[in-house]
């Protein structure tokens, strides 16, 4: 046995690759990577780097057809060469694993308390009341309250911040030294994530378990981690402590990564000189009528909002959910107003009645000066015309079978713009060109494309018809930093350059910063803040601007600790007593 | 609870409504006249006339529809023309050997289909999952009256272990019923069988797939325990829903496995029913077996709610 | 030896379903045959077995024997009910319910005196009420009865003597009377005609060995020794004489799949059927635990629509037709052996020979010559015009037989389509709808006497309403003995050449089979049930 | 695989699955991928083989299905009658073949109308609730009826016919569609790409006809190719309750039929012609199995080795299916 015995965790020369119909895929390449003990070693990367390969393969829970070289020495066993019941012995006794989301993780149709008892039960607990004890005890530990009472509760009755909480029972109740958390927070809302990073954090503290964190957000890494290993392309790129990597990147990538990370407080970006452009007046195609940009030469505001509630009614005869209430906000001619919010605040909601796919129960809404309720179905159409939307999820947003040039057209072919095919494509041609796509991409499909350039293309067919208000609804959130950066790049100068109106709702606030002119703050439907986004980050007013901001993790590991410091719980959450 | 199920007890009427409808005018659109089977071919037209005239036959068709219909809504189905006893004492009679047969086909179907789906799934590209997925394609292909046929010559005549027809209620005579029942009960389970085993191994292949199962795999679960604890509970939904759409099927198989095997069910009552043109047997009897399918699919939403418990009933 | 055959009139032969029509009627070999054979211990060896069982293709929709026209009611109530008189094994009308009964000499009157002590299944005597009340009403309701007896009436004399007066003397009066084929004059209680009128009856009792126990509607009938029953003191000959019953119950099941008869069969599952299906002769007689028999259940007939404006309005392209068809393809394909068929050139079956035989049409007949038929459809101006043949598929002869039919027809340039419905809708059709077929291809019973027989029919397609058929029908039915109507029949024969209502095709037989260890005796297309036993 | 397209190289989308790893499919793959797909092929070929053998070889052999023989029925197999005769001396192999045109266009008729009316009636329920609850109500009560009585009734009342029998059918299975393709619509209509598409203003008809109806058409292909199985069969079963195809026309469920009764004597007719309607169904079905594996995401990074007819292909084809034979 040649790994070093005290390490908990050793990966030694991983490679896997995964055979697919399509090829193989060289998902890890090599890693050599060891978890001290007591450590909490974060892995990074974009999607597809191979970092949660490379930690499930601690578990040996890896996907069929893969074939695996090197080792992984787990407590001193090779986990890729273990026995099925050695294999079992160590999952959940030496190791335990955390998931990206726990209501996936969880199984939907069993009381959480039977799913809890299984781990025990499959590590020979057999006694019911040993295991109903141990059961308890971990419920309590991790934070649920009335454990005993819930125990029989089914998961879809937790929120999910206590569901992730349940998994991290569930992964601490045998004790093992080493657990894999896998995007452990991604899922949640940051004042949540900010309470399971402090549970984490215990895991380690309270309970001696060395930690792999794999996740792509930075701020977590510099909240959390001690040692930081980068990896691309199935290959491990930089190992550091933390504050080195932070401070010194040896890598050009890592670099680049912690480059296009958005930072709060960062000020407002300056984009470089966009290579392309594409304006309406210059524009071969005449897109009639041509608005004006100027947004002070604007009659209307873009958007007007005045005490607006929206219902939610479910069915027949249930009661209706208010989803939004009593908000008030206008958007000028060539504003960019951010919304931010944890999720369930109807931040999106909002965005949808903008689009007049929401009704408003009361209060006023005008968009682009004409009033929304009571419109007839072909004036809200023509109104769409002026109106262009992104959406978070662009693989979602494209109909795959549809071309990008069909795509990027249709909104031209919907309100029969003048020119016939031929035109269209040349203006689709200009469009992909101002969103830095090629003009080959245009007989492309959408799955083709990689999330980011779809998202490009997505903010293309926005533009298409030169609109004059533009409702962004997280178009970035689902995408990797790096391109996260590209895309924030893209609207903004576009924006200067078109000058339209811009609605831009995200969860987070520093792409929110990066963008907006004003910022709203919404909480349970109402607009809690609102005002210029320097004053709204910097200066809030309200108590939950001040607890959101509070909750974010600064991407600096020193910032970071001092601010932890400053918050001190004073008290530990985990109580590892309890659970002796 | 109780109210949800009145409320979809309430939504079967609109289709219980088209059904009547359509049954009714097709039965009285198909050319023969149940005045002249019962009378014979010798009556003369006169005598036809005159009992159709007393069947009230000879009444607008909208009116004979609703004299109908307000008969089944006071719980009246008419009487037979020829079988000397009301239709609900018919249907009465030729359910039980339907349900039997039917309860048989699915008892054998779910037997066969839920170990092998399931373990072909588990096995996915194995030798057991290719036989498995091979046989249930040949049950799929396989009409029920060729697989009949070849039953009672193989069993019936060649090997005489079963009698070749016939009927023997099994609460009067339990072996001699199941002797009677089993081989067309195979004979109607082997369709639902090979469905329900594609069902299983889709629905327990999606479970395998779920992160629940990584989860409880990442903890040390056995893999067995896995199989059997885990994901039979989650894939028993798509399970139950295909085994109350095959009901239907049931059923309608039954027409001809009845037939073959001369079972006096509701299939074969109906069959011999349209050639007498019996209208109110037929109707009596499609009103049925479709009210049937519909109670056994609402029990079978009703049972969502029990095994799954985020479909929670009582607030859909 | 000459056979008056009994059976239904000149209607087709029901089947399947409700009306399954399978009489057995008129054994191949004599009046009587007793099935018997080695005992071959099938695997029915049950110890001290006194039950039979029978398969049959569907159960009667009455049992009302004066009404029902279908022969598998005969088979059940032939040993529930008994007639005034019947034949014994030569045929001859021998008396049974009566104890003697005589004919004057003019033909005109009949005097029945009845037997003493017969008792009714529900206990009450037989008296000279009850049977005049059942022959009266029989004389209504029945279908044999129609023409025959047109104007006839049964009066009580006294307590235990009827009389029966006719308005022309004729031969068919005791033919009908001794008739126990389909609706036959079974004497039943006064009180149940009174309940039940001309409507079917369905309180069945009679006076037979047999009572009926169990009707388990579309399963079963079953029936079952009648330990009270008074039989005659004569020996046992045809259906006359004693009857002593032996087998304690006769169960008929109802399997309507001919394919699971005949496995039921083979397998011993079931010990008699009245009908394989044609092609299980050759199947069964290799089986060694079955002994099979045939016999003559009637004509295949092609009759034309007389519809105006069709083809076949013009007795030449009738003629034409008639001329082309070659019927021993047509009967080999229809009944699937040569030993199942019979080709006779007059409207009655060859076991009638004897007493309806004629050598009219006799040299022409089965000509199968297609030039002359081209030539007579080119002189009756056919050009082409589509030809409808309606038949059903519920009868596997006849719908077999129009398919070889179609195919010869075409072979003389008749455009025919083959239409084949289901019964309910093929006999609607048949009855109504005559103008919308041109062709149809129907199976019949055998009848007793010629008038039974399309052409002679009236409201049936073939029926040609002239005042010299009723002429020829009215002296054929007050022929007073069997010989005057034998010449009679040599002109309704020359009237059917001469207008050509129908092509006979053939007369198909059928096949029955019972286990080897059952002693059953058949006799004049029934088995005699009260003289069966176990070997 | 096609060389990595650019999209590989940063390929991103929010999870991390193995599936986002894998090279991105080209476009020109569907054929390749029909390929790959061993079933799927197996039983287009069986298909395409009989119906190319049902229409050219009674012409070319100068079939006669109907030529009746009396005097040789029941022939069993010889060189004369390949199949033997059946209970007309009719030769069976000529039957078989000419009825093999029958189902399968009553199959393939019915697959086709009622794949265009359920996709119609489903697309069409979406967009109006009240159209929805009546279309939905009736299909809800035909498909209560038991299908194939329905159309025994169905055919009973509109008379014996091919076209009325396809009639029948295709009542009976419209309503399934009609259903399945509303489930799915229903489901795109939630989509984004929808959405995006009604915010940029487009009306009913673009939506139904540029987005819902393409992302059905997967489903409703499939569905309608076992609802072209499932008529061959029920055809069958409705001749065998005698209200089937109508004869003397051949077709499979009517050679049943015939063969019912001769079962013993001919076992040939029952045998041979379950043989071919086993055989279709069976490839239909692998068809339809193939499709359906071919339209699921889910499915493709599963399969495994190239099958019999990618190598086949590739002998054929060398230079355009190297790679995927390589590894």
């Amino acid at each position: 046995m040649t790994g070093e015995p005290t390490a908990p965790l050793h990966f030694e020369e991983l490679t896997l690759d995964i055979d697919t119909p399509q090829g193989t895929v060289h998902a890890v390449r090599g890693v050599t990577l060891e978890l001290q003990r007591g450590e909490i070693l974060a892995i990074v990367g974009e999607s597809g780097s191979g970092k949660t390969l490379t930690a499930r393969a601690a578990l040996g829970l890896l996907p069929p057809r893969t074939r695996t070289g090197g080792r992984v020495l787990l407590g001193g066993a090779d986990v890729l060469q273990a026995a099925p019941d050695a294999l079992r012995a160590i999952r959940g006794g030496e190791a335990a694993m955390i998931f990206q989301e726990p209501s996936t993780a969880l199984n939907p149709v069993f009381p959480i308390g039977w799913q809890l008892e299984e781990g025990l039960r499959a590590h020979g607990v057999s006694e019911p009341a040993e295991r109903r004890r141990r059961t308890v005890d971990m419920l309590r530990a991790v934070g649920i309250p009335d454990p005993e009472r819930r125990l029989g509760d089914y998961p879809h009755q937790f929120s999910g911040g206590q569901k992730q909480r349940i998994v991290i029972a569930m992964a601490l109740a045998l004790r093992p030294s080493v657990i894999i958390a896998d995007e452990p927070t991604t899922a949640l809302d940051v004042t949540v994530q900010a309470e399971i990073l402090e549970l984490l954090r215990e895991c380690r503290d309270e309970f001696g378990a060395s930690i792999v964190l794999i996740t792509h957000n930075m701020g977590v890494v510099a909240d959390l981690a001690d040692r930081v290993a980068v990896m691309y392309r199935g290959e491990l790129v930089e190992l550091a402590p933390v504050d080195e990597l932070f401070r010194a990147p040896r890598e050009a990538y890592t670099r680049q990564l912690l480059a296009a990370v958005p930072r709060l407080g960062g000020g407002r970006d300056e984009p470089d000189a966009s290579p392309a452009s594409v304006s309406s007046a210059a524009s071969a195609v005449p897109v009639a009528p041509a608005p004006t940009p100027a947004p002070s030469a604007a009659t209307a505001p873009a958007v007007l909002l005045d005490g607006v509630d929206i219902e939610y009614r479910s069915g027949f005869g249930t009661k209706p959910v208010r989803a939004v209430r009593g908000v008030s906000l206008e958007i000028a001619r060539g504003e960019v107003v951010g919304l931010v919010g944890e999720s369930g605040s109807g931040k999106s909601t909002i965005g949808r009645a903008i689009g007049g796919l929401e009704t408003v129960a009361t209060g006023r809404l005008e968009v682009l000066g004409v009033e929304l309720r009571g419109q007839s179905r072909r004036r809200l159409r023509a109104l769409r015309r002026r109106i262009g939307f992104v959406f978070q999820d662009p693989a979602a947003s494209f109909n795959s079978f549809m071309t990008i040039e069909d795509c990027v057209i249709e909104p031209m072919r919907i309100h029969r713009v003048a020119g016939g095919r031929s035109t269209h494509r040349a203006r689709a041609t200009e469009l992909l060109d101002a969103v830095e796509l090629p003009g080959s991409y245009a007989s492309r499909y959408p799955f083709e494309l990689s999330g980011g350039q779809r998202q490009r293309v997505g903010l293309a067919r926005a533009l298409a018809l030169d609109p004059e208000l533009v409702i962004a609804d997280e178009p970035t959130s689902a995408l990797d930093v790096s391109v996260q950066a590209r895309v924030l790049d893209i609207f903004t100068s576009l924006q200067r350059e078109l000058g339209f109106a811009a609605l831009f709702i995200s969860h987070d606030l520093a792409v929110v910063e990066l963008l907006a002119d004003r910022v709203g703050v919404l909480q349970g439907g109402e607009l809690v803040e609102l005002g210029a986004t320097e004053q709204v980050l910097h200066a809030p007013e309200h108590p939950y601007t001040q607890q959101l901001i509070a909750a974010v993790p600064v991407p600096d590991p020193e910032v970071q600790r001092l601010r932890r410091r400053a918050e001190d719980p004073g008290h530990p959450l985990l109580d590892a007593e309890a659970i002796a | 609870m109780l109210r949800f199920i009145f409320r979809r007890l309430l939504s079967l009427l609109p289709v219980l409504f088209v059904v009547s409808v359509v049954i009714f005018s097709l039965i009285h659109l198909t050319p023969g006249d149940p005045a002249r089977a019962i009378l014979g071919q010798n009556a003369t037209n006169e005598q036809v006339a005159a009992l159709r005239e007393s069947m009230g036959l000879d009444r607008p068709l909208v009116e004979q529809y609703l004299g109908w219909v307000g008969g089944v809504l006071t719980g009246d189905f008419g009487d037979s023309y020829f079988l000397r006893k009301s239709v609900t004492e018919a249907i009465g009679d030729n359910a039980v050997p339907t349900i039997q047969l039917a309860v048989i086909a699915i008892i054998v179907a779910i037997v066969l289909s839920v170990p092998f789906g399931t373990l072909a799934a588990r096995f996915r590209g194995g030798r057991l999952d290719r036989s498995v997925m091979g046989f249930t394609l040949i049950g799929m292909t396989v009409p029920s009256f060729v697989l009949a046929l070849a039953l009672m010559v193989v069993f019936g005549l060649m090997l005489r272990w079963l009698p070749i027809s016939g009927y023997v209620n099994p609460f009067e005579d339990f072996a001699g019923g199941i002797r009677t029942l089993i081989m067309p009960g195979i004979a109607l389970g082997a369709i639902t069988a090979a469905l329900i085993t594609r069902t299983t191994r889709a629905a327990v292949l999606d479970v395998l797939n779920a992160d629940y199962i990584d989860a409880a795999r990442s903890r040390g679960v056995a893999e067995g325990r896995l199989l059997f604890s885990h994901t039979l509970k989650n894939a028993s939904l798509p399970v139950l829903t295909i085994i109350g759409l095959s009901l239907g099927g049931l059923v309608t198989g039954a027409a001809v496995t009845e037939t073959i095997f001369n079972i006096p069910g509701l299939g074969q009552l109906l069959v011999t029913s349209i050639a007498r043109r019996d209208y109110p047997v037929i109707q009596g009897v499609i009103l049925f077996v479709t009210l049937i399918y519909l109670l056994t699919n609402l029990l079978i939403d009703l049972l969502y709610g029990i095994v799954d418990p985020r479909v929670r009933v009582g607030k859909a | 030896m000459p056979t008056p055959v009994t059976g239904a009139s000149g209607i087709p032969r029901r089947r399947r379903s409700l009306r399954r029509a399978s009489a057995v009627s008129a054994i191949v070999a004599s009046g009587a045959l007793v099935l018997s054979g080695c005992a071959a211990s099938g695997d029915g060896g049950d110890a001290a077995k006194d039950v039979v069982n029978v398969v049959t293709p569907a159960q009667p929709s009455t049992l009302d024997p004066q009404i029902s026209t279908e022969s598998i009611m005969g088979e059940i109530t032939g040993s529930i009910y008994e007639t005034l008189v019947v034949t014994d094994e030569n045929l001859v009308p021998q008396p049974m319910l009566a104890e003697s009964f005589e004919r004057s000499d003019d033909g005109l009157e009949y005097t029945f005196v009845l037997r003493e002590g017969v008792k009714f299944h529900d206990g009450s005597d037989l008296t000279a009420t009850d049977v005049v009340d059942s022959m009266n009403r029989w004389t209504r309701v029945s279908i044999a009865a129609d023409g025959a007896f047109d104007g006839s009436e049964w009066t009580e004399v006294d307590d235990s003597t009827v009389k029966l007066t006719v308005p022309t003397a004729s031969f068919l009066h005791l033919l009908y009377l001794s008739d126990i084929g389909t609706s036959y004059p079974a004497i039943m209680p006064s009180e149940v005609i009174e309940e039940f009128g001309d409507e079917p009856v369905q309180d069945i009792v009679g006076t037979g060995p047999y009572t009926l126990k169990e009707w388990d509607a579309d399963q079963r009938i079953v029936i079952e020794k009648w330990d009270d029953y008074q039989s005659v003191d004569a020996p046992s000959s045809g259906r006359a004489g004693a009857k002593d019953a032996v087998l304690n119950e006769v169960v008929f099941s109802f399997v309507p799949d001919a394919a699971t008869r005949t496995m039921g069969m083979q397998s011993g599952q079931y010990d008699v059927t009245p009908e394989l299906p044609f092609d299980g002769l050759t199947q069964f007689q290799e089986d060694p635990n079955l002994v099979l028999g045939t016999y003559t259940i009637g004509p295949i007939n092609l009759v034309y629509s007389d519809r105006a404006g069709g083809p076949f309005e013009n007795v030449v392209n009738r003629q034409a037709v008639n001329t082309a068809l070659d019927r021993d393809p047509i009967m080999l394909a229809s009944v699937g052996s040569e030993e199942l068929y019979d080709l006779v050139h007059h409207n009655m079956t060859e076991p009638q020979q004897a007493i309806w035989d004629t050598e009219v049409g006799k040299a022409a007949f089965n000509s199968a010559d297609t030039a002359a038929a081209k030539a007579l459809l080119a002189e009756g101006g056919y050009a082409g015009e589509p030809v409808t043949l309606l038949v059903t598929r519920d009868y596997t002869e006849a719908y077999n037989a129009a398919v070889v039919v179609a195919e010869q027809l075409k072979g003389i340039g008749v455009d025919v389509k083959l239409e084949a419905l289901e019964w309910a809708s093929y006999f609607d059709k048949y009855k109504e709808g005559r103008d919308e077929w041109d062709l149809t291809i129907i199976p019949q019973g055998t009848v007793t006497d010629p008038t039974q027989t399309v052409g002679f029919l009236p409201n049936r397609a073939g029926y040609y309403d002239t005042p010299e058929l009723h002429d020829l029908l009215a002296r054929f039915r007050a022929a007073p003995t069997q010989d005057d109507a034998t010449l009679i029949f040599d002109e309704m024969q020359q009237y059917i050449e001469t207008y050509r209502p129908l092509t006979r095709l053939g007369d198909a037989h059928n096949v029955y089979a019972a286990s080897k260890d059952l002693e059953l005796p058949v006799f004049n297309s029934h088995f005699v049930w009260w003289n069966a036993s176990w070997k | 695989m096609a060389p990595t397209s650019p999209a590989t190289a940063n390929t991103a989308a929010p999870s991390t699955t193995v599936l986002a790893m894998q090279p991105a499919a080209g476009r020109d793959s569907l054929w390749r991928r029909m390929l790959g797909n061993t079933g799927l092929m197996t039983g287009l070929v069986v298909i395409v083989v009989i119906f190319v053998v049902s229409y050219v070889l009674p012409p070319l052999l100068q079939l006669d299905p109907y030529a009746v023989d009396p005097a040789n029925r029941l022939a069993p197999p010889s060189p004369e009658h390949l199949f033997g005769t059946d209970n007309f001396g009719r030769d069976l192999f000529a039957r078989i073949v000419s009825g093999a045109s029958t189902s399968l266009l009553v199959g393939f008729v019915v697959a086709l109308v009622s794949g265009v009316l359920g996709a119609i009636i489903g697309i069409a329920a979406v967009f109006n609730s009240v159209l929805d609850q009546v279309l939905m109500r009736i299909c809800d009560g035909l498909m209560a009826i038991p299908a194939i009585l329905l159309a025994v009734a169905l055919t009973a009342a509109l008379g014996p016919s091919v076209t009325n029998l396809v009639i029948a059918l295709t009542i009976v299975y419209t309503p399934g569609i009609a259903r399945l393709v509303r489930s799915r619509a229903l489901a795109v209509t939630s989509e984004t790409f929808v959405t995006a598409s009604t915010m940029q203003g487009a009306g009913m008809l673009h939506l139904m006809w540029r987005h819902i109806l393409p992302n059905t058409l997967s489903v409703l292909v499939v569905q309608s190719t076992f609802t072209f199985a499932e008529s061959v069969i029920t055809e069958a079963a409705m001749s065998f309750l005698g209200a089937g195809v109508p004869a003397p026309q051949a077709s499979w469920g009517n050679i049943l039929y015939d063969g019912k009764s001769v079962l013993m004597q001919a076992p040939q007719m029952i045998l041979i012609t379950s043989g071919f309607l086993i055989v279709t169904v069976l490839a239909l079905n692998l068809i339809g199995d193939g499709l359906r594996d071919l339209v699921d995401q889910r499915s493709r990074s599963l399969v495994g080795k190239p099958g019999v007819f990618a190598r086949m292909a590739a002998v054929v084809t060398p230079g355009r299916f190297r790679q995927e034979v390589k590894r």
